[in-house]
């Protein structure tokens, strides 16, 4: 790989990766070097934003070819269009004035991700105990303000989409229940079908799988699926998390779940989806996907900043050099396509950096 | 009749307090001061704590530096004052668990209000109807459903660490060669060492999978092998306990039997059995208590879906328990929900309570039985 | 007082009977633990024995243990052997056998589609004759007729396929089905536990003795399939996490040794993924833990043992500590979060985990602690008195340092215990699933003076840390969406780390506990 | 711990204070003839060449001794001689001691009670057993007493004999009234058998003790220091007792009292510390003329002149 | 439990059965004048009308006794008669025992210690104490006999008197050596002061507690039983050890040896059950002619003629 060259601890940044106390460590930055960017929230946000702050804080060489820049072998998606010879972190953090480090693993600042909940995360944000709320629900949402609040308080940053598929177990699959109409969902998820056969699959009980009350996921399925965020559910297990949803779906074969679209695996099948005359298809080809902003289940991917005295634009620097990051297309095609979500489609990216401030 | 006892209790009051005066004279004034600084500065901690003043570390500091100076010049009375602070430490801990999760869990309480015969009990709704969701209308917040899924799987529990724990005491302390004994004991006991999420790791991974192919059934929860594996974790619990209560029975006795020509097991259910069996049932409710408040094997294990099985003993299906409902719901809940995890802390808390009260009682009678044979 | 019954002091060489016997005990055993396999999975019932499928062969070592169980009883009661059954196998053989044939009953009549009162009634009947079977007549026919028959039935149904590979029942109104693969081996092992109790004691000729070795039979039984568990446990565990463990193990090199599972986070740029912020942050809460238990709890013991008056108070305390110790540890993770972490910043944080941690340990240092002290022999208290020293001097000098190898043990112990704990740590500390090797804490570089109250923090005490348990936690619900090569075996090597670090600590507690014992016998 | 002292003692005392300890001038050498005692009954209970063991520590030397039918035997001799261990050989509860290691023979009857094969329990309820302290089970005095019959199945009681028509309330009501008539306590209890055991003072718990082992009709009866821990009235009941039972029973008992053993017994044997059996003879004997300047020692020894 | 019995014994026996027990035939009552004797020496111990009750039992009854400076007092009696109370009264251990009362007064050169303000250490510092059975710390050798010192900063060690110069290792060799010289100890254990204590045999653990006592330099010295749980060559040195002790300090012994007693004391005083002083005077004639019947016959009865 790509760093072999280092010592296999080195690599993960062992010595000056974060830490709030690093960066005064850190040999070329003065005393008031700039704090680590923070970010919690929802695990659907989780897997763009962890991977986007292990990027940032390996702060990897143009010559890496394999995580940043190019070299003989390959070069990463979208760096004809950057082009640069600094590393990633001294590169986006120099778009927003900051002194690059030159050196591997020690960004300009560091970057920490949390994994909890939407609502966690936007609470942390609101209260001031995080930089960034990373939320796959909208905050007025989860926190129960209103529109004119949010605007007023917060910045919305979208960095991608989640298509939030729905799965079967693949033996439902191979047994023809490739696709279903809105409507069988919503039978099946609010306990009005019960069996396979009702939906022309084989005879065998139907075990519905959700994710747990209150988080995100559930309430955008309610919310999307059943027409309000407080239908009613009728499931037969539900976890906390999205591996266990997919976990769970491998085990069993006669399962459904929905889960984010980054946790699609083997063992289980995302199947077409009818709705109003529409079929929307796991498969990125067909005429109508999953992936489009069409497919009702689709949902933004947000990172709230906050607006407060000091950024009354909503978003200071660090954040912004940050969040710019994934907004190029290096950035969609690293941190979101690859983690199988959705990217933006190029006018939204234009919108959403248009919510940053000026570079420098 | 009610007189004695406030006589008694003036009396001793009074004792007290002729004790404290008389201590108060008889020591350095010097002493005193320090240990009394460091005590007020102790609480002055607590209190600031409490309150979440940023200005704690200030008073804590004081006590640090006042008692490190006591310790210098005056060591014995501020070592008996310190160890003081420290015993009150663990009444407080107690008492401050009480508080905090009694009053996080009021909002659930009070939405959860019924009436009976015109009286409304907050809390009661809890216990009166069997729906749990937080989400869709109407919200409700019944502990029945985690209560059952709590009583099936100590049952369960119980079922398998009751009489194999027993089994293995008697073993350990009666039958067993000394060397078996001297691999068998720590091996129980390293049992108990087993975390119980890499139980839960085991159970979710590989048992889960299993039984759902095994019964054919519509998914793999269970309150079945959830049980069991709380069971196991159960078991060195009971087996150290009652393996203590076996051989605290006094050797004369059984040598009195054996010497009759009875055999030794017959000696162990007429005689060690017998006499130890307080401390027995003792082991067998702390062994209740660990299977009650056991946590991370049914949440990672159990649907996690608050609902009551069919029909009520269908072991076949495992839905939620008291434990596992807090540590799945805790922070992604707010409002009222949060608020009813914390309820569910309290029926745990006050259940467990009182089974470790009950068998402290019947050790307590037990050992005053023993100590009668004296 | 004349003598009922007077039997010879010396028992023959082992008799034909008592070969026999011996024979059809360890038939049981076997016959027990292949059971065992079966149901485990490790050999299937289908697998053809000697040209059967198992199954049949199971039926027809049943059958020939039931027929051998009940000659036992008859070969006794016609004398031909040298026995001293008592007049009845007792109360206790002929309600378990009621309870036997009655489920055996009810269960046979639902198979040939018996209603409920049906099934009722068989299993009446049929308990009822086993009442009278067991009750009745002496206790060599008594113990071996209603097992043999038992054994009988149950080897028949698997001869005959009754039972066996591909049957099925569905448990109307349960959802669910029962299969010959797991039924099988059920039967097997019952049916095998009964007809070795019953066999044994006929091995050791009814009566007294025969309970004996009916009894002792079954408890050996039962210790060896706990220690079976147990090692099975553990040594699954280990086969699983091994190859995770050491995977880029060396011994040589620019370091000594290099153990990058242990010493790398899983951060992006780690060749192989580890899991050192976990242990690290393992490693700091324990220490924090005991920082806070440890004085705190040998304090209040000292105090309790040494000062307070044995009264009230210290019964109140006693009472508290033993409720404390059986709190639930969700409870105190509970606690945790209400009370600690709006104190703490407001967010899960590694000292919010510290001391949840350090108010389970409390209880356990506490009431060890207690213990060590109460068995420091009061003559030393004596002695130093009548030399004397001060009360607190000889606390000092005498008493703790005879208290703490008890206080070292008991320490160690509950370190182990708490070490593994994860749902406290799921409310109050948090922390990433994947963390990086930068994440690890670094709790003594972090404290920072200001000039502004609180004046003294501490950042990395203050930040959702990872540790070992929440780790594996986390891997099962939140996945491993990191770039981790083999993510199954990452896990299992993260749960024997887990499991290793926890019982190195119970090892070396009990080995304390041996060592000190056995320093004081000698 | 003070064994090299104790060693030393043996050795090198050479003069004598002028009043005479435990261990004797100089060491004599113990002469076998000294302990060749032939009784006048049928020999019950025949010992050869005795060693035990705990561990690396030679608890009894070589002790060979018959004991006779239907007599009183008793054993004396300085604290931690062997009196207990050997004793506990004769049943086999030495078995019950991990350490313990018994070598020779022990014959009961004619039959070795070590070679294999011996039932325990059979041995046992021909040898009875009686401790130094009083040991009844924390069950009610009739239950006490009809345990051992109860275990051995000789009596039936219970829901199941009462079913079958086999319970003898009868034959356990006389069986305990004479057990406990043979143990003089009847008197004192008939009126409160129901009563928990624990309840009795000292003296009637150690009869209750005597009575439970004559409830299984031993042939044996072996009671170590039976009254050590009696007041003067219950001894004398208890040495009353003994005197009486052997008419019936071959008793064996413990003391540390000269004056029990002379009162009580017809034949004396005296261990001397280390584990040798050094004299053996007819009680009177022993107290009046020993042949061995040792017990002679021992004997007045253990009191002011 | 056997309370009944006991009492019983008392009030009935009338017929003593030629060997006289502890209670006497008939109840003589207690002279005052027995107990009143003038001794040699200054007074150094000065007991006046001492009454200790454990809860509701009365365990000592109105002692008054002067005990001499510089001489051995011995202390006997039977079981239970309250040797050991009286004893522990003398430097207040009793104060240890939460059931105690003590009424009375005992002056130690005048100066009662039952008077408030008495500093107990410093009572305990000059009134040291010997127990029963070997009570060692689990320390070395070295450590136990300067654990005093030590604690009373008579000598300092440790690492901050290193440091600060003020260790003096000299005097607290001297003071190790010098008290277990006095003790007869000094020869056995020389070349391993640094060993285990427990690793000493019982009556070298006995002379080492000795040492530990004197190393603090008390002026009485008071022993419970301290060779009962000896052999005899350990009892023989420590009973040379406490007439020689006598040259330097006031030592009270309790014993129950009779030999003892008569061997090693200047003076005796016999306590009877119920807690009297019965009778005190020389040695000599206590045991040789007793005022009192029952100290006659404790004295003479406690053995086979
Ligand atoms: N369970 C045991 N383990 C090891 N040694 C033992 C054990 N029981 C007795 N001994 C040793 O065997 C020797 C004989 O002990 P035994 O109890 O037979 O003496 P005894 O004559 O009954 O003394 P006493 O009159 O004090 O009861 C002693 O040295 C004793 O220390
Ligand atoms: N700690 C105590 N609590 C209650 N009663 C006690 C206590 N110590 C002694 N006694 C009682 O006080 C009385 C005198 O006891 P003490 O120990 O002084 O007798 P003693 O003469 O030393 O006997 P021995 O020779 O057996 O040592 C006895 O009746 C005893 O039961
Ligand atoms: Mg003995
Ligand atoms: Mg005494």
């Amino acid at each position: 790989s790509g760093n072999s060259d280092n010592s296999s601890d080195g690599g993960d940044g062992s010595d000056s990766g974060s830490g709030s106390d690093d960066g005064s460590n850190s040999i070329d930055s003065s005393s008031s070097a700039p704090a680590t960017v923070t970010a919690e929230g929802s695990s659907t946000v989780y897997p763009i934003s962890n991977r986007g702050s292990s990027y940032w804080n390996s702060n990897s060489p143009a010559s890496d070819g394999e995580y940043w820049g190019a070299n003989d072998e390959s070069s990463v998606a979208g760096w004809d269009q950057i082009e640069t010879d600094m590393n990633i972190a001294d590169y986006f953090a120099s778009l927003y004035g900051f002194e690059p480090s030159g050196e591997r693993s020690n960004p300009p600042f560091a970057t920490r991700v949390a994994l909890s909940h939407s609502g966690t995360g936007c609470e942390a944000v609101r209260d001031g105990l995080v930089d960034i709320g990373n939320s796959s629900g909208p905050i007025t949402a989860e926190l129960d303000i209103s529109e004119e609040e949010r605007d007023a308080n917060y910045v919305d940053h979208v960095v991608g989409r989640d298509g939030q598929p729905v799965f079967v177990s693949q033996a439902i699959y191979d047994a023809g229940v490739e696709q279903l109409t809105g409507e069988q969902i919503r039978g099946i998820y609010q306990g009005d079908i019960t069996n396979w056969s009702e939906v022309g699959g084989p005879d065998s009980e139907i075990f519905v799988v959700g994710r747990a009350e209150g988080s995100g996921t559930d309430t955008s399925f309610r919310l999307n699926m059943l027409g309000d965020a407080d239908a009613p559910m009728d499931v037969d297990s539900r976890f906390g998390q999205n591996q266990q949803v997919q976990q769970v779906l491998q085990d069993n074969d006669n399962a459904i779940g929905y889960m984010a679209l980054a946790f699609s695996g083997s063992g289980i099948q995302a199947i077409g989806i009818e709705f109003e005359g529409t079929l929307f298809e796991p498969d990125a080809d067909a005429e109508n996907t999953i992936f489009d902003s069409e497919y009702p289940l689709n949902r933004d991917l947000h990172m709230y900043t906050r607006i407060n005295e000091e950024t009354p634009d909503g978003t200071d620097m660090r954040e912004a050099a940050f969040l710019n990051m994934f907004l190029t297309e290096f950035g969609q095609k690293t941190f979101v396509e690859d983690v199988n979500y959705i990217t933006l489609p190029t006018s939204d990216i234009e919108a959403e950096r248009e919510k940053l401030p000026d570079q420098a | 009749m009610s007189l004695t006892p406030k006589t008694d209790l003036r009396a001793s009051i009074e004792r007290r307090l002729t004790r404290t005066q008389e201590f108060v004279d008889d020591t350095d004034p010097g002493a005193l001061a320090v240990v009394l600084v460091s005590m007020g500065s102790l609480l002055a901690a607590f209190v600031g704590f409490l309150l979440a003043s940023p200005w704690t570390a200030v008073p804590f500091g004081a006590f640090l530096i006042a008692t490190g100076y006591g310790w210098a010049r005056h060591q014995a009375l501020v070592a008996r004052a310190v160890t003081f602070a420290m015993t009150t430490v663990t009444l407080v801990t107690l008492g401050l668990i009480v508080v905090f999760i009694f009053a996080e869990s009021i909002p659930a309480f009070q939405y959860e209000t019924a009436s009976v015969f015109g009286v409304s009990v907050p809390g009661l709704g809890m216990f009166t109807q069997a729906r749990w969701d937080a989400v869709s209308e109407p919200v409700r917040y019944s502990l029945l459903p985690m209560i059952h899924g709590t009583v099936m799987v100590t049952t369960i529990a119980t079922l398998v660490a009751a009489p194999l724990g027993v089994a293995a005491a008697l073993f350990i302390a009666e039958i067993a060669p000394p060397r078996v004994r001297e691999l068998v004991k720590p091996g129980i006991e390293i049992l108990a060492g087993i975390p119980s999420i890499v139980y839960g790791f085991i159970g979710f991974t590989i048992i889960n999978p299993w039984a759902g192919g095994a019964f054919a059934l519509n998914g793999g929860s269970t309150y079945l092998f959830v049980g069991i594996v709380v069971g196991l974790m159960a078991l060195p619990t009971v087996v150290s306990v009652a393996e203590d209560a076996l051989t605290s029975v006094p050797d004369v006795m059984k040598d009195g039997s054996l010497a009759l020509g009875a055999t030794d097991w017959q000696s162990m259910t007429s005689i060690t059995l017998p006499a130890a069996f307080s401390g027995v049932s003792a082991a067998v409710l702390l062994g209740v208590g660990r299977a009650i408040g056991e946590t991370m094997a049914a949440t990672v294990m159990l649907a996690g879906v608050p609902r009551i099985s069919e029909p009520l003993v269908n072991v076949f299906y495992g839905y939620e328990t008291l434990t596992s409902l807090i540590a799945r719901g805790y922070g992604s809940a707010n409002g009222v929900h949060e608020s009813a995890l914390f309820a569910a802390g309290v029926v745990l808390f006050v259940t467990v309570l009182c089974l470790s009260i009950g068998s402290q009682y019947i050790e307590a009678r037990m050992r005053r039985r023993l100590g009668g044979v004296e | 007082m004349s003598r009922a019954t007077q039997t010879a002091l010396v028992r023959d060489d082992r008799t034909v009977y008592e070969a026999v016997a011996g024979t059809a005990v360890g038939l049981s055993g076997v016959l027990f633990a292949v059971g065992l396999a079966a149901l485990l999975g490790v050999v299937a019932i289908d697998d053809p024995v000697a040209g059967f499928e198992l199954s049949v062969a199971f039926g027809a070592v049943l059958l020939a243990l039931g027929a051998a169980v009940v000659g036992f009883g008859v070969a006794s009661r016609f004398g031909y052997v040298d026995a001293a059954p008592q007049p009845s196998a007792g109360i206790v053989a002929a309600a378990a056998f009621t309870g036997i044939w009655f489920a055996a009953g009810a269960i046979v009549s639902g198979a040939v589609r018996l209603g409920a009162g049906g099934r009722l009634g068989v299993g009446v009947i049929l308990g009822g004759i086993a009442f009278a079977a067991t009750a009745f007549p002496r206790e060599d026919v008594g113990s071996t007729l209603p097992a043999g028959a038992v054994a009988g039935l149950c080897g028949l149904s698997l001869i005959t396929g009754v039972v066996g590979p591909g049957w099925k029942q569905v448990l109307v109104g349960y959802n669910a089905t029962l299969f010959g693969d797991t039924v099988v081996p059920l039967i097997v092992l019952f049916a095998s536990l009964v007809a070795g109790w019953s066999a044994a004691k006929a091995y050791g000729g009814f009566g007294a003795r025969g309970r004996n070795v009916g009894a002792y039979v079954l408890i050996y039984l039962v210790v060896s399939s706990i220690l079976a568990v147990l090692v099975g446990l553990v040594g699954f565990v280990t086969v699983k996490g091994l190859p995770g463990l050491f995977n880029g193990f060396g011994v040589g090199g620019a370091a000594l040794i290099s153990w990058p599972f242990l010493t790398n986070g899983a951060g992006l740029l780690a060749d192989i993924a580890g899991v050192f912020p976990a242990l690290v942050g393992t490693v700091w809460l324990v220490i924090g833990a005991v920082l806070f238990a440890v004085p705190t709890g040998v304090g209040a013991a000292v105090f309790l043992s040494e000062y307070a008056e044995q009264g009230r108070f210290t019964g109140a305390v006693e009472v508290a500590t033993n409720g404390l110790w059986s709190t639930p540890s969700i409870v105190f993770g509970l606690f945790g979060a209400a009370f600690l972490i709006p104190r703490f910043g407001n967010q899960k944080s590694l000292i919010a985990g510290m001391l949840t941690l350090g108010f389970m340990l409390l209880p356990l240092v506490l009431i060890t602690s207690r213990e060590a002290i109460l068995a420091v022999p009061d003559e030393y208290r004596d002695a130093s008195a009548a030399l004397g020293v001060s009360k607190w001097q000889t606390i000092r000098s005498v008493v703790l340092p005879a208290a703490i190898p008890g206080v070292t043990t008991g320490v160690i112990l509950g370190v182990g215990r708490i070490a593994g704990e994860t749902a406290p740590l799921l409310l109050t500390m948090g922390g990433g699933v994947l963390p990086a090797k930068s994440a690890a804490p670094n709790v003594l570089g972090g404290f920072q003076l200001s000039g502004s109250p609180p004046f003294v923090s501490n950042p990395a005490l203050l930040e959702a840390t990872s540790a070992l348990p929440y780790q594996l936690y986390a891997l099962i619900t939140a996945g491993l969406s990191g770039n981790i090569q083999n993510p199954q075996e990452y896990a299992w090597g993260l749960a024997l780390t887990l499991l290793l670090v926890v019982l190195v600590f119970y090892a070396v507690g009990i080995a304390t506990r041996y060592y000190f014992r056995r320093k004081l016998h000698q | 711990m003070s064994q090299t002292e104790t060693e030393a003692t043996t050795a090198n005392r050479t003069d004598s204070q002028g009043v005479s300890t435990t261990a004797g001038e100089t060491v004599e050498e113990t002469r076998p003839e000294w302990t060749r005692y032939e009784a006048g009954g049928e020999t019950k209970l025949a010992v050869d060449d005795l060693d035990v063991h705990y561990g690396d520590d030679h608890a009894l030397k070589g002790v060979s001794m018959d004991i006779p039918e239907q007599s009183v035997t008793a054993l004396i001799g300085p604290s931690g001689c062997g009196k207990s261990t050997f004793l506990r050989c004769l049943n086999r509860m030495n078995d019950r001691i991990r350490a313990a290691r018994v070598d020779g023979t022990v014959e009961l009857d004619g039959e070795n009670i070590y070679q294999d094969g011996v039932d325990l329990v059979e041995l046992r309820k021909r040898v009875g057993m009686v401790f130094q302290s009083p040991n009844p089970f924390p069950k009610s005095i009739r239950e006490n007493v009809s345990y051992g019959p109860r275990k051995h199945g000789d009596i039936e009681t219970g829901l199941l004999a009462k079913l079958t028509g086999r319970a003898e309330p009868d034959r356990e009501e006389a069986l305990v009234e004479r057990s406990l008539e043979r143990a003089a306590l009847w008197e004192e209890v008939n009126d409160r058998l129901e009563d928990n055991a624990l309840g009795l003072s000292g003296g009637q718990q150690q009869r209750l003790c005597i009575a439970r082992c004559l409830a299984v009709d031993p042939e044996v009866i072996l009671m170590d220091e039976p009254a050590s821990a009696l007041d003067p009235i219950a001894t004398s009941k208890i040495e009353d007792l003994i005197e009486d039972l052997a008419q019936d029973y071959t008793v064996v008992v413990v003391t540390h009292s000269m004056q029990q053993a002379a009162r009580v017994s017809d034949q004396t044997a005296v261990f001397l510390t280390g584990g040798e059996l050094v004299e053996y003879d007819d009680t009177e004997e022993i107290f009046e003329s020993p042949e061995s300047q040792r017990v002679e020692d021992y004997i007045s020894g253990t009191c002011l002149p």
